[in-house]
């Protein structure tokens, strides 16, 4: 009886076990390889005039076209579905001419209309990229001069509206006409449809667990890695956690992740077969005050607080894949100055200012917010709370959803007294940076400062009208340096753009006007057999 | 109090021993089944090491300025060693001081959540069992409607709603966790009610307090210390849970499962990091559900062996 | 029957109206706002707007339930403010994921469960007991999580014998749905190739989910075979001369199996709950994931939806273990 | 002749916290083929106890002190699983005291009853029947305790039959491998009084019939009578008195057995029957030293404390262990 029962518990066990599952080097459809990106990230929504993060505007990226295209370090305008541009005297009328050649994965040429279409839908549903140019451009008056001619007529001048066309995607305006739905522009066929006409077409849409795009063979504008080289496609696959991640990339199950630890970086770049993606990024990190109320309204506690952080924690945090900032404004951006004397570690400065403001003996205590399970910024947190335990200020950690993060951020009232942020700019227009710090901007998540100096405003205004580059670039010049007396926020540090990929991955092209993570697939292939 | 009169008293008081014979039998078998249980004591000793833990936590912690935000970068994520015996975290801090001042915050999650749950359960449910009609209805049919979704999912949307944070974790939890006691107390007072002695005494004309307090609530005792016991260890690894989702205790307080949520981007290669806060947290759930097990074997006669 | 058939149904739509209220309730209680996450970081206030019109956020409390409520009884879930699709959709494209990796779960949790619980009961006291009760206390105090992590790095990073997460490697497709579960429709199919990589996909994950299951099954089970074994019928048996095996395996475990599915109903619903955690860390695309990522980017309708779900599967559950007491106790039977 | 059952000296004990239960105390029985002995004793008094050790399946903490058991030249308590499988229901039977709970609630009547008859095909070695066998021999079973609607009864679970029918069933088993002894254990006691008559009548008329060596068991000296030749009586786990029953019935030599049957009237209620008899059963843990009667003894002296009395012959197949036996 005894050999009976054991039977029975060993065949229950071995029932557990299947055959085990060998490695694939990496995926092909045919006789093409396929790049396998693994990222954190869901896709909820491709429609590209409704919806952007990083990982969306990838997949947009792929498979629609814009008029022009970010490319290279430092980031520059390319030529694209309109090979040349010109911009009248007075700014306000900015007139594009499309290329012959280009056409929707359907077939159907890329025209005026198309672009006249897709501007006017981005703007009527006043979502996703619609902030960018509704205040100067009105969805009427877009032209179209001929099949490839289109004129834009600019309420004002603006002289930042270049530099956003790259984000603006032309659709299909048929396909997405046949789709529509209740008069919906054809949103919800658009959420998980393209109608574009990039290097890429869909090919499987699997919320929360894969998108996959296919490789247009024969695309206008042809491939860069050259035909024999190009990819099948591209997998993107969701995985959450950065120890699977690791673990896909050394199987060589993803081709390239995003996301990593600093740490991870470091001990996955001695690994054999794997290369690091490292480059100096435009995005900033700042802790912003509530200047307006509060014990933070008061300058001088701010600026002790500025003084007794420890920045070289700061890039240690980063295992040195960072560089503090030297001004509001990131390298990358046109017209950035160096301003000398902003704040670095200085304990005896730090308590000089306490004595100043009205907590001179410190005793209070401030929150900090930063979004929950974001590591590195509530890293930055506990050494915030270590470094200011000298002034007798005491920090509260205070992890929140973004979303709640930002609707408390969106009135003076709730404003938190400091809260982390991670800023990208758009676009490599000054403006871009300096309007965060325009009073318009209230409500918004990078203006939780509430910051209020007139004569910034004044001066931001006025740069974003000119188009006489070297005004502009005097005023931005003391925009920064006023911006870095007045101490709105902890001016931090811009952390390095990484990703960890096999060897073999070829092609990749950094641009740092893209968002932390997001990576143009376009010119990726695979060099090996 | 000084007008109550003290009962004589008797020249010839049989001793301490003599009074409480049956008790003390009673008491003595108890711990002779309870010691001769492997894993009931095995379950004891883990539950008296996390007390002390808990209690003296700060004091034995090698490192005690690490455990309250300390930064030193210099010795991040350094493998266990002789200083480190657990190695050490992002921040350079030692992670068996965290691991032991954890048990602190880990002790008090399960005492508030077990705490609140009985404290609203068990008087729910002695009157949803001694109260017949509307009463009874009311209070069975809000339980049973917590009771139809598994609690770690309500919990879920009552952090994600309240923000994380382990003071919501604690709220969340206990607002799932006292219907289990509802239904555990309703039925045995159910039981209860019908016995001779709860009869006799109601026709003797007892009041229904007088009753609740003296014969429901003692018999009720022996489901409720075990259940208990267990749901101390429940508790905590809720919390944990919660905390590993990302939704768990703020910095920089020590607690075993937002140690984990952090530590599991370190996994596989500083592996120390989220192996050890959890051993701490399988460990003390072990041992609570050893004990409530054992518990359970010595005071519930049915299941007793002999 | 048909008047049992009609409270069953009756209680369950009371059920589901009352939790679809308590979880509005509970999950409006604070400010989060999903309209500026879906928004974008870079969204202008009235764009906000925008979407807090179209999502019907920007009224007040009591209307914007009363709406929620009146919808339901259409089917209606509302939207996802997050993915913009309906949550009935999303819910039927994940509700088949998880409901397949809970039921290998419970599979193997009986399966490996029952005979343990047997093999306890019958050498109990001793060694291959004693270790089992460890084992089974020790599968009810696991971290799920953290052991799913473990069995990660050493079964798929470390060995590399089975794939690390995920339903379906990156290029198999999952053949044209009849049951829509996988392992089914593949053999159905008969694309044993997919099948096979269904099924080593789906083992770390539904072994984690079923441990502590494994360990409740297995106690109680144990617990009743000990009662069963002592009890009258069986010493008749044994004095009969019933072989032990005989009566171990076929009058024992029949009786003890009746206590043993009511916990099989009341685990089935934990494991429901768990599947937060199991699904978040194999990245299984089912609806723990889907309340989970919905739940901290405060996008409320989903997890009300999978709240739903949730309670539904647990109440046909329990109708369904109902109906197994009644097919293996006939005086139950002869009672309706 | 040897005895196809013989008990000597048998001592079990049973361990507990509080110390070990002394249950059985040396007993010493005997039984010849074609007898029938009934035991009788009180509830507690270890008679039941007794009657399992034979075939084995007494308490599992039980411990054997002294003392053999052999059945036909069969060591028992050496047996193992197997040896046991070919005594049990094929050498020696048993019939329990109360149906229901020895019947299996989830399992057909004809169920248990051919898996019966299986079991006792194998320990028998011979081939085992077929299904129609099985139910042709269930039917004759059933029929040989006079349950005459075979069709319904075979395919009913036990809750569905009355007390009378379940323990007719119980009975069809235990003979069905046709046993050299038959251990019947309080047959009667929880039927209704009217049943009670019905089945001493079939056991009579089976043992009759049949032959069979029994041993019945009961607290009811009435039912003893209906079937068993000779008598043995037990108290606190000693046999007090053994004898044909006629002779003790009519002449009790024990104190204890006079006690038993003064309160013979009292036929019904198990436990009223010893209130003639002063005090309560003792504490098995700490039993009175010498005869453990002596407390609740009439004629108690000196000596019963110190002096465990020695079962004597007092006439043709009498014994009695008693310092002062009547006369």
């Amino acid at each position: 009886m005894r050999n009976w029962l054991f039977g029975v518990a060993a065949a229950s066990l071995i029932f557990g076990l299947a055959q085990a599952d060998k490695a694939a080097a990496f995926e092909r459809v045919g006789d093409r390889k396929v790049v396998v990106f693994g990222g954190r990230q869901q896709i909820p929504v491709l429609d590209p005039h409704v919806r952007y993060d990083w990982s969306t505007r990838m997949m947009q990226q792929a498979v629609y076209d814009a008029l022009v295209k970010y490319e290279g370090n430092p980031a520059q305008i390319k030529p694209w579905l309109a090979e040349r541009w010109e911009m009248s005297e007075d700014g306000k009328t900015w007139t594009f001419h499309l290329v012959d050649n280009a056409k929707f994965h359907n077939g159907d040429p890329v025209d005026a209309e198309a672009i006249r279409y897709s501007f006017e839908r981005g703007l009527k549903l006043n979502k996703g990229v619609a902030w960018m140019l509704k205040d100067f451009l009105d969805p009427g008056s877009i032209e179209v001069v001929d099949s490839k001619t289109v004129r834009f007529n600019l309420k004002t001048p603006y002289s930042a509206f270049l530099s956003f066309l790259p984000w603006w995607y032309v659709v299909n305006p048929k396909e997405v006409k046949a789709n529509e739905v209740e008069g919906d522009y054809g949103q919800k066929w658009l959420t998980d449809h393209a109608a574009g006409s990039g290097p890429f077409k869909l090919k499987r849409w699997e919320p929360n667990v894969l998108y996959e795009v296919e490789a247009v063979g024969d695309y206008w504008k042809g491939w860069p890695q050259g035909e024999k080289n190009r990819p099948g496609g591209v997998i993107y696959r969701i995985i959450r956690e950065p120890a699977v991640q690791k673990a896909a990339l050394m199987r060589g199950e993803a081709d390239i992740v995003e996301g990593l630890t600093p740490d991870d970086y470091v001990q996955i770049a001695k690994q054999k077969g794997i290369a690091i993606q490292d480059h100096p990024g435009m995005t900033t990190f700042s802790i912003k005050f509530n200047t307006q109320q509060g014990p933070t309204a008061d300058k001088n506690l701010r600026k002790a607080i500025a003084y007794a952080l420890d920045y070289n924690g700061l890039l240690q945090i980063y295992n040195g894949a960072a560089k503090l900032q030297t001004s509001p404004f990131p390298d990358a951006i046109r017209g950035y100055v160096n301003i000398p004397g902003i704040p670095r570690q200085d304990l005896a400065k730090a308590k000089e200012y306490l004595a100043k403001s009205q907590y001179p003996n410190g005793g209070l205590t401030l929150e900090y917010y930063h979004v929950a399970g974001l590591e590195e910024a509530r890293r930055i947190g506990l050494l915030l709370l270590d470094n200011l335990a000298p002034l007798n200020i005491k920090v509260d950690l205070r992890p929140e959803q973004w979303p709640n993060m930002v609707a408390k951020g969106s009135k003076v009232e709730t404003s938190p007294a400091m809260t982390s942020v991670y800023i990208t700019p758009i676009s490599t227009d000054p403006d871009a940076v300096a309007y965060q710090y325009h009073p318009n901007s209230y409500g918004q998540y990078f203006a939780m400062s509430f910051y209020k100096n007139d004569a910034v405003t004044a001066k931001i205004d006025e740069a974003r009208r000119s188009s006489n580059w070297d005004a502009r670039a005097k005023l931005y010049a003391e925009i920064q340096s006023q911006i870095v007396e007045d101490q709105p926020e902890v001016i931090g540090m811009m952390q390095d753009r990484r990703w960890a990929m096999r060897d073999y991955l070829k092609g990749f092209s950094f641009s740092p006007v893209r968002f932390t993570g997001e990576v143009d697939l376009y010119p990726l292939w695979i060099d090996a057999k | 109090m000084s007008s109550i009169d003290m009962p004589a008293v008797a020249p010839e008081i049989p001793g301490f021993r003599e009074r409480h014979a049956s008790t003390i039998r009673q008491w003595r078998l108890y711990a002779h089944l309870f010691a001769g249980s492997f894993s009931s004591m095995l379950g004891l000793g883990l539950v008296v090491l996390f007390l002390v833990l808990a209690i003296f936590g700060p004091v034995l912690a090698p490192y005690p300025e690490d455990t309250l935000g300390a930064v030193k970068l210099g010795q991040r994520l350094l493998g266990p060693s002789f200083a480190h015996p657990f190695g050490t975290d992002e921040m350079g801090a030692d992670i068996l001081s965290r691991v032991i001042v954890g048990a602190r915050t880990s002790l008090w999650i399960g005492l508030v959540i077990t705490g609140i749950g009985a404290a609203v359960g068990v008087p729910l449910g002695i009157i949803a069992g001694y109260k017949d009609g509307i009463v009874r209805a009311v209070i069975m049919r809000i339980t049973d409607l917590f009771l139809s979704v598994p609690g770690l999912a309500l919990a879920l949307s009552i952090v994600a709603a309240l923000g994380p944070g382990i003071m919501n974790c604690v709220i969340a939890l206990s607002i799932v966790w006292w219907p289990g006691y509802v239904r555990l107390v309703q039925a045995k007072t159910l039981s209860v009610k019908e016995e001779l002695y709860v009869e006799s005494a109601r026709a003797l004309g007892a009041r229904t307090p007088w009753i609740l307090w003296h014969h429901i609530l003692p018999n009720c005792m022996t489901p409720i210390v075990v259940k208990a016991s267990m749901d101390m260890g429940m508790a905590i690894l809720s919390a944990a849970s919660l905390g590993f989702i990302g939704l768990g205790a703020k910095p920089p307080h020590p607690e075993w499962g937002a140690m984990i949520s952090v530590a599991r981007t370190y996994m596989p290669d500083w592996w120390w990091y989220s192996a050890f806060p959890g051993l701490a947290i399988f460990l003390t759930v072990l041992g609570f559900n050893l004990l409530g097990d054992g518990l359970r074997d010595i005071l519930d006669p049915r299941s007793r062996g002999r | 029957m048909i008047s049992f058939t009609f409270r069953k149904v009756a209680v369950l739509i009371g059920t589901m109206i009352g939790l679809a209220a308590l979880t509005f309730l509970i999950t409006n209680v604070a400010p989060g706002d999903p309209a500026r996450l879906v928004a974008g970081p870079d969204a202008t206030n009235d764009m906000v707007e925008t979407i807090r019109v179209e999502y019907g956020l920007d009224r007040p409390l009591i209307e914007q339930f009363a709406i929620y409520m009146g919808d339901l009884f259409t089917g209606n879930l509302g939207r996802s403010i997050v993915s913009t699709r309906p949550v009935l959709d999303e819910l039927a494209r994940y509700v088949p994921a998880t409901l397949e990796l809970v039921l290998v779960a419970m599979a193997l949790g009986i399966l490996v469960g029952v005979p343990f619980g047997m093999l306890s009961a019958v050498y109990r006291d001793r060694w291959l007991d004693q270790i089992t009760r460890i084992l089974s206390i020790s599968g009810v105090a696991l971290p799920a999580f953290w052991f799913g992590i473990l069995l990660q790095l050493f079964f798929a990073v470390r060995l590399e014998w089975l794939p690390v997460s995920g339903q379906l490697s990156l290029t198999a497709l999952a053949p044209e749905p009849i049951t829509h579960l996988l392992l089914v429709d593949t053999l159905l199919r008969g694309d044993f190739e997919t099948f096979r990589e269904a099924l080593s996909h789906i083992i770390l994950p539904a072994v984690v989910l079923s441990f502590p299951c494994l360990a409740s099954i297995l106690r109680v089970n144990r617990a009743e075979m000990i009662e069963v074994l002592q009890s009258d019928h069986v010493v008749a048996a044994r004095a009969h001369g019933i072989s032990s095996t005989r009566i171990v395996t076929i009058y024992a475990l029949k009786n003890a199996l009746l206590p043993t599915l009511a916990i099989i109903g009341l685990r089935f619903g934990w494991m429901l709950g768990s599947t937060v955690l199991v699904e978040t860390v194999f990245d299984w695309p089912g609806i723990g994931l889907y309340a989970v990522s919905s739940a901290l980017a405060s996008d409320f309708k989903p997890v009300i939806g999978v709240t739903l779900v949730i309670g539904f599967m647990f109440m046909v559950t329990n109708t369904f273990v109902d109906l197994a007491y009644a097919w293996i106790d006939p005086r139950l039977r002869s009672a309706q | 002749m040897t005895a196809l059952l013989t008990i000597q000296d048998y001592r079990l004990d049973i361990p507990t916290f509080d110390g070990a239960l002394k249950v059985l105390d040396g007993i010493d029985l005997a039984l010849d083929q074609g007898e029938t002995l009934g035991i009788v004793g009180e509830s507690g008094c270890g008679k039941t106890v007794l009657a399992r050790s034979i075939l084995g399946i007494g308490p599992a903490k039980g411990k054997r002190v002294s003392g053999s058991m052999t059945f036909d030249s069969v060591e028992l308590d050496h047996l193992d699983e197997a040896g046991w499988r070919r005594i049990r229901g094929v050498k020696i039977s048993m019939i329990f005291q109360d149906p229901m709970t020895y019947l299996n609630p989830l399992f057909t009547i004809g169920r248990q009853l051919s898996d019966v008859v299986v079991a006792h095909k194998r320990a028998k070695g011979e081939r085992l029947p077929s299904r129609a066998e099985q139910r042709k021999r269930c039917h004759a079973l059933l029929d040989q305790v006079q349950i005459r609607d075979f069709e319904r009864v075979v395919d009913s679970y036990p809750h569905q039959l009355s007390g009378g029918m379940r323990q007719r069933v119980l009975i069809a088993m235990a003979l069905a491998g046709e046993p050299q002894l038959l251990i019947a254990d309080e047959p009667t006691t929880a039927l209704d009084v009217t049943i009670q008559a019905q089945i001493l009548d079939l056991l009579r008329d089976l043992v009759d019939r049949l032959g069979l060596t029994v041993v019945m068991i009961s607290h009811d000296v009435g039912a003893i009578a209906a079937i068993a030749r000779r008598v043995a009586v037990m108290y606190a786990g000693v046999v007090v008195e053994q004898g044909m029953t006629n002779d003790i019935l009519t002449q009790p030599r024990h104190p204890y057995t006079q006690g038993l049957l003064a309160a013979l009237p009292d036929i019904e209620g198990g436990h009223q029957v010893l209130e003639s008899i002063p005090g309560t059963i003792p504490n098995l843990i700490h039993p009175p030293s010498g005869c453990r009667f002596h407390p609740r003894c009439p004629r108690a002296t000196e000596i019963c404390t110190a002096q465990k009395p020695v079962a004597r012959n007092i006439g043709a197949d009498h014994v009695v262990a008693c310092h002062h036996a009547l006369d």
